[in-house]
């Protein structure tokens, strides 16, 4: 029952109780959104004003020069597909590692699951060299693969909420597929994977927006701008003769806008999904 | 032929179809082959760089054994880096763990159109290019003209030079990175608290729990396990959630304050090429967590909890 | 067990297929044999405002005079030149042209397989070289070859807001000559509740252009002839302790550079000293806001101002001999006379011939006379002095983090400061 | 184990509505102080809405709701001395059995100044609650680790051990296996004696309600169609709906005079001799048997008469009818209810 007043104080209480609720909700949306509001604001302030606080009529002369000279198309378009090629890859990755992890390999799970925690811990400026150089032996400089295999090497973050959810789910169901004679590759499709779902979009969802936000790994597998990605795009404003502070704002507005218009379609699926991720 | 008889005959069918133990093995590969290419060897790599001195260009590299170890333990600088890690771990740990869980607990409690709302927007610090945010944030923090100090000034405090004073500098970068780290962790929490039984809230309200009674008694001891992982994830990934914004906005500076092990490392490696060195840093901080995951692991087998 | 292996084995193929698959996409682009490819790294190319459009330029022209040569740009982000340029060379595929900043070229030249320019011109070289002005010819020779030439060249100039200079009782055009001259003026634009001038030392590139700059003129350096570190002499703390008391009498405000450039176009900042390189981008800042002038680098006393430069050098790493001669060719356009042309007008670096200051480029100068200064002041330009041997440029970092910065900003004293990061630079580099 | 006095409850013109559906529609009630009052009805019915309602987590749209006189509409949830036990018992997953039965003593003496009950109290009163319902060895299990029953004696221990004066039931015996309900439904009764509550049980089974309760609501569309003692609505139910509701197997049901209804309960049916001619006034019932439900001391026979059926109740020590078998039974007048065109009760 939405709505539906989940601790009642009686009626007078609730109002004020209610009217508490919206301000510190709104007090935390200010707070957290501030900065991002401002990039947005100050995206649309003529260069001469676009320090200090005087008020200012809007111009769109950034948005006119970056679409004009940068290179939004090709940036946005790398980037979704690494962002989505690796995002897949490390479901695929995941689900079939989460699924043998409980159910077809569970002697092998708590030393699998200590090296992956491990691997979160070790610090990516540090693989970055050698990951570099084998990618380079591999002849992937400046290439699709460069971007995504490389990246698929961090899915234990993935693995790990996968397993917490497969170990949830009620272990009769499978068990009821393999006394039927289903192989593990059946149990794993007809049973597991569908109870998974909203597990599976959480772990995309998350994955996609840290792979889109990733600097260090493109910059140095893609130097040339036609494969490179939005992060070093937006780099190019800050040059040596100072930051193009107006270009990098509108820029990043302009490339933030797919994750957020796929945010916005899929909000309700996206909450609704780490909603129902968190009851199984 | 009875019964059991005939159904033994069909049994051995299916069991010698079914061999867990290979499938298992091959099911699990695609991740062993993916972790172990592009994590465990690079670190192996990284592990046999902290012994050589090679600047990754010139063709010859000498074995300094131990040397680089010295000389990074001798300066200053990453000393003073390491702390400030741990600084920022713990700094950290409320936006992790406290703000996000009472954030959910909030939306939680009045289901309804009006907490999505929220929660989309809550969740949109999340999605925005980093680069970007950090910028904003120079502009805010500019003290001469910032809107930061336009507004303390107004309220008549001193103006305040927050990334250039080396008092201020940190907590602000912590501020600046903490907007994230709530906006991830929110939605985890809220995906946790939906797993609860609603039914148990409705009795505790009938036994004349108040609403706060119900989140400290009935709702919070069920999330324990959630903010207790959370929490360790933040102490150690704080140091790389601050990467971008140490980078973008100070560089480790003023005098250094602002530095993290992850930063310091990026230093070494890509300011200096000083890839012994870097290399070394990151060997010193694998075996730090790894000790801490290992204690961390004893410590709960001892107390015996599941 | 026939049917086991086969259905088993599908998640292993998915695995290997996903890499090998992978492996075969990287194909080398197809060589023709009449023209030949460079690669050439540049921080300007593909960025904002002029620097980028200027390079595009330069480029296009290039294509125009040599069609056989196709030059494949890589724009890199300016602090990670010197990075991508040595990852590149450990990758085994160097760019054949490397646009480096001065202040890694002392490190680019240890570590990164430069090619003698010289060598590469053959009997062309003499003519070439000699109308260039000698400091940045200077600094990219070691032992009698020369390996980088200068490219996009920039000095230190004082910036300055003449409407805030008139309401201050200050003549417009008798801007201040000397770092007294300075003080006074400064004094009088704090006067008017505006902050008075701004050194530009804390680079955020972290490059000591500025602090040279200084130091050469109040009779110090950061290193003499002969390659002792003097950055701890008493004329170079001299010189640093003069700004430091600047920010003590409160005429500099104790900011980064970012946030002075900020108040400096919204006209709330008397003088701003820094590299000629941020003129276009504060040009259109401050446009409409006040009217904007420059005037030269300062002299220390009765001593006349000796800056140094900053900006960049071009550098070839190619090892084949077609794309070495092809690399020379456009090394040799981009510093020819029309090439400094293009430059000074399209992107705003100065032009390094005098023959083109007198040539086509005098009659641009009048309508944009804010190079004018700077490019008078040419001949006093000294060469840009880099620390010895591979760790040059942590050396560097090491004396604009541990000295200029806290000296400058935050009131450390300057003799100590100075003193002991000078001998923690003779440590590192080796030098005395 | 000694109790404060049962509560009266009184539900006066009361409605509550879910957005546009009505789940309880101008409802009168009345639940007499220390009673244990069966609500049944189809679902849908509101009578679940009703307790939700009764126990403040449901706020009322229109109407009063009165204990004892006193108004309890506005009171929030906890303060209005009613105990619930839901029907999927809602256990506090985290905490021991002891610590789910003492949660509520608890929060007592966290909301009182004088801190009462005690520690000591609190201990006492849980043990001996524990004892009545037989989980003192259960003490430190964790609800997992319980099953189904001793799941719900729990839910039980946790409501009664504060005394409340109104005791709410959703469908108590519903999640039980059918031996387990058995003795539940003796021990509910009996818990009812011991600690003298009012007890309002909500549920579906119209046989539960019959046997437990000793003061029966039928409900129907969100209203009380008939409350009264279990012996009279079964045997004076007001409509067509309360007499083929109540008692099982259904009363047979057909067309009597002037369109109205003519009802007869199974075991009110009585089989003539061979030839014996039907006495006056009584009503004859012709047919044949098609099944027969055995029962242990009693048989059920389903009989058909062209399209009409009906039941007849056999006891043991006659002549077992077989399917097949020709049917000639009668029901004495003062057996018979007869019911209007429109299903209401006559006289």
């Amino acid at each position: 029952m939405a709505g539906r007043e989940l601790l009642p104080d009686g009626a007078g209480r609730a109002r004020v109780g209610g009217l508490l609720w919206h301000l510190a909700l709104c007090g935390a949306v200010v707070s957290l959104l501030f900065a991002v509001v401002w990039a947005l604001l100050s995206s649309f302030r003529p260069t001469s004003r676009i320090y200090g606080l005087t008020p200012s009529w809007p111009t769109l002369e950034h948005y006119t020069r970056v679409l004009a000279e940068w290179p939004v198309a090709t940036l946005v378009g790398n980037t979704f597909v690494m962002a989505s090629a690796v995002a897949v890859g490390q479901v695929v990755i995941g689900c079939l590692a989460a699924f043998a992890l409980v159910h077809l390999t569970p002697r092998a799970r708590r030393p699998v699951l200590a090296l992956l925690t491990v691997s979160l811990a070790i610090p990516p400026q540090a693989l970055i060299i050698p990951q570099y150089l084998m990618a380079t032996r591999l002849g992937w400089l400046n290439t699709e693969a460069g971007l995504i295999v490389p990246q698929l090497g961090s899915s234990a973050l993935a693995v790990l909420v996968l397993v917490q959810h497969v170990r949830a789910m009620p272990v009769s169901a499978a068990q009821a597929a393999r006394l039927e004679g289903a192989l593990p590759r059946e149990v794993l499709w007809y049973v597991v994977l569908p109870a998974l779902r909203p597990a599976i979009a959480a772990v995309a969802v998350l994955v996609f927006i840290t792979t889109w936000n990733e600097y260090l790994w493109p910059l140095l597998i893609t130097p040339r701008t036609e494969d490179t990605t939005v992060q070093i795009g937006l780099s190019q404003f800050v040059t040596a003769e100072g930051t193009d502070y107006g270009g990098l704002l509108a820029a990043s507005t302009l490339t933030s806008l797919p994750i957020l218009l796929v945010y916005l379609v899929a909000a309700r699926r996206i909450t609704d999904a780490f909603m129902q991720a968190g009851a199984r | 032929m009875t019964a059991a008889a005939t159904l033994a005959a069909q049994a051995p069918v299916v069991a010698r179809r079914r061999r867990p133990g290979l499938a298992g093995w091959s099911y699990l590969l695609p991740l062993l082959l993916v972790v172990g290419v592009w994590i465990y060897l690079p670190v192996l790599a990284t592990v046999v760089l902290s012994l050589l001195d090679w600047n990754l260009t010139s063709p010859t590299a000498e074995f300094v054994g131990l040397d680089n170890l010295r000389r990074l333990l001798s300066e200053p600088e990453f000393a003073q880096a390491a702390g400030q890690t741990l600084l920022y771990a713990v700094a950290l740990l409320p936006f992790s763990t406290a703000v996000p869980l009472l954030l959910a607990v909030l939306l939680w409690a009045r289901p309804g159109r009006a907490s999505t709302i929220y929660r989309s927007l809550l969740f949109v610090p999340a999605m925005v290019a980093p680069v970007a945010v950090a910028v904003a944030w120079r502009f805010l923090l500019n003290p001469l003209n910032g809107l930061v100090n336009e507004v303390t000034g107004r309220v008549g405090l001193p103006a305040v030079n927050w990334l250039g004073d080396p008092a201020w500098a940190l907590p602000v970068i912590v501020v600046v990175t903490a907007a994230r780290v709530v906006a991830f962790n929110m939605l985890l929490f809220s995906a946790a608290l939906s797993g609860l039984d609603r039914r148990a809230v409705e009795a505790a309200r009938l036994e004349g729990a108040t609403g706060f009674e119900v989140v400290w008694f009935v709702v919070l001891p069920q999330l324990r396990s959630t903010t207790v992982l959370l929490g360790l994830l933040s102490v150690v990934l704080a140091g790389q959630w601050s990467f971008t914004n140490v980078s973008v906005l100070t560089q480790g500076g003023p005098d250094g304050v602002t530095d993290n092990v992850y930063h310091r490392i990026h230093t070494l490696g890509f300011g200096y090429f000083e890839t012994g060195m870097a290399s070394t840093a990151s060997v010193l901080v694998l075996v730090f967590f790894a000790l801490a995951a290992l204690a961390a692991e004893a410590v709960r087998r001892r107390r015996g909890r599941s | 067990m026939r049917s086991v292996s086969t259905r088993a084995l599908v998640p292993l193929l998915a695995g290997a297929l996903l890499l090998s698959a992978a492996a075969c996409s990287a194909s080398a682009p197809a060589a023709d044999p009449g023209s030949v490819t460079i690669t050439f790294s540049s921080y300007n190319y593909g960025t904002q405002g002029s620097a980028g459009t200027g390079t595009q330029a330069l480029l296009d022209r290039f294509a125009e005079l040599h069609p056989e040569i196709t030059v494949e740009p890589q724009s890199v982000p300016v602090a990670d030149v010197l990075t991508s340029a040595r990852a590149a060379t450990a990758a085994g595929e160097p760019p054949d042209v490397v646009q480096l900043g001065y202040s890694k070229l002392a490190e680019g030249l240890e570590t990164l397989p430069v090619q003698p320019l010289d060598e590469l011109a053959g009997d062309g070289w003499d003519a070439h070289v000699s109308g260039i002005v000698p400091g940045p010819v200077a600094t990219g020779t070691r032992d009698g070859s020369t390996y980088a030439l200068p490219y996009t060249i920039s000095i230190p100039t004082v910036l300055y807001n003449a409407d805030l200079f008139e309401q201050a009782g200050l003549d417009p055009d008798q801007p201040p000559a000397t770092i007294e001259e300075v003080r006074t003026a400064a004094t009088a634009i704090v006067g008017t509740g505006a902050e008075g001038v701004y050194f530009a030392m804390a680079d955020p590139g972290k490059s000591d252009y500025l602090t040279q700059s200084v130091m050469n003129s109040a009779g110090g350096g950061v290193l003499d002839a002969g390659g002792t570190i003097t950055l701890d002499s008493p004329a170079s703390v001299e010189g640093i302790r003069q700004i430091q008391s600047l920010t003590t009498d409160g005429l500099q405000p104790a900011v980064a550079v970012d946030d002075a450039m900020a108040a400096f176009t919204t006209g709330d900042l008397g003088m701003l000293v820094i590299s000629t390189a941020v003129l276009g981008t504060v040009q259109d800042a401050a446009e409409g806001n006040f009217e904007l002038r420059t005037t030269a680098f300062p002299g220390f006393g009765s001593a006349p101002a000796a800056p140094t430069h900053s900006g960049a050098a071009l550098v070839s790493l190619s090892e084949d001999e077609a794309r070495q001669r092809a690399a020379w060719e456009l090394i040799s356009f981009l510093t020819s006379e029309e090439g400094y042309q293009l430059i000074a007008t399209e992107i705003g670096y100065l032009p390094l011939r005098q023959s083109v200051v007198e040539g086509e480029l005098a009659g641009w100068l009048e309508e944009n006379p804010l190079l004018v200064p700077t490019i008078e002041q040419l001949d006093q330009m000294q060469a840009y002095q880099s620390f010895p041997g591979p760790r040059s440029n942590q050396a560097t970092q090491l004396l604009q983090d541990e000295a200029v910065e806290p000296v400058v900003l935050r009131g450390a004293d300057p003799q100590s400061s100075l003193t002991s990061t000078a001998n923690r630079i003779r440590e590192l580099v080796g030098a005395p | 184990m000694t109790t404060t006095t049962a509560s009266d409850l009184e539900l006066r013109d009361l409605s509550k509505h879910y957005g546009s559906t009505v789940a309880l529609d101008h409802t009168d009630l009345h639940v007499p102080a220390g009673s244990f009052t069966a609500v049944v009805g189809p679902s849908g019915c509101g009578k679940s809405t009703l307790l939700r309602v009764l126990s403040g987590l449901e706020p009322v749209t229109s109407g009063a709701l009165l204990a004892d006189g006193a108004d309890l509409t506005r009171v929030p949830a906890g303060e209005r001395g009613v105990a619930m036990v839901f029907q999927d018992y809602a256990l506090y997953p985290h905490m021991d059995v002891a610590a789910n039965i003492s949660f509520g003593l608890r929060l007592q003496a966290r909301h009182r100044r004088d801190r009462q009950p005690s520690r000591a109290e609190i201990a006492r009163r849980t043990q001996e609650v524990a004892e009545m319902l037989e989980l003192d060895e259960l003490l430190r299990r964790r609800p997992d680790q319980l099953s189904g029953g001793q799941r719900q004696r729990v839910a039980l221990a946790r409501a009664v051990v504060r005394r409340p004066p109104v005791l709410l039931l959703d469908e108590p015996l519903a999640a039980l296996d059918a031996q387990l309900r058995i003795s539940a439904r003796a021990g509910l009764q009996r818990l009812h004696r011991e600690i003298g509550a009012t007890v309002l049980m909500v549920t579906h089974d119209q046989h539960e309600a019959l046997t437990m309760a000793d003061h029966l609501v039928v409900m129907r569309d969100g209203r009380v169609v008939q409350a009264d003692r279990p012996e009279q609505v079964y045997a004076q139910p007001v409509d067509r709906f309360v007499a083929t509701f109540v008692g099982s197997p259904q009363m047979n049901l057909q067309p009597g005079v002037d369109g109205g209804l003519l009802g007869w309960r199974a075991e009110d049916g009585r089989l003539l001799e061979p030839g014996e001619a039907a006495p006056a006034g009584h009503l004859l019932v012709e047919g044949t048997v098609e099944l027969c439900e055995f029962t242990g001391s009693a048989q059920d026979v389903v009989c058909r008469d062209g399209r009409t059926s009906f039941t007849l109740r056999q006891h043991v020590g006659t002549v077992w009818l077989r399917p097949g078998d020709p049917v000639r039974c009668v029901v004495a007048p003062q057996r018979l209810h007869r019911f209007d065109r429109d299903g209401r009760r006559l006289g």
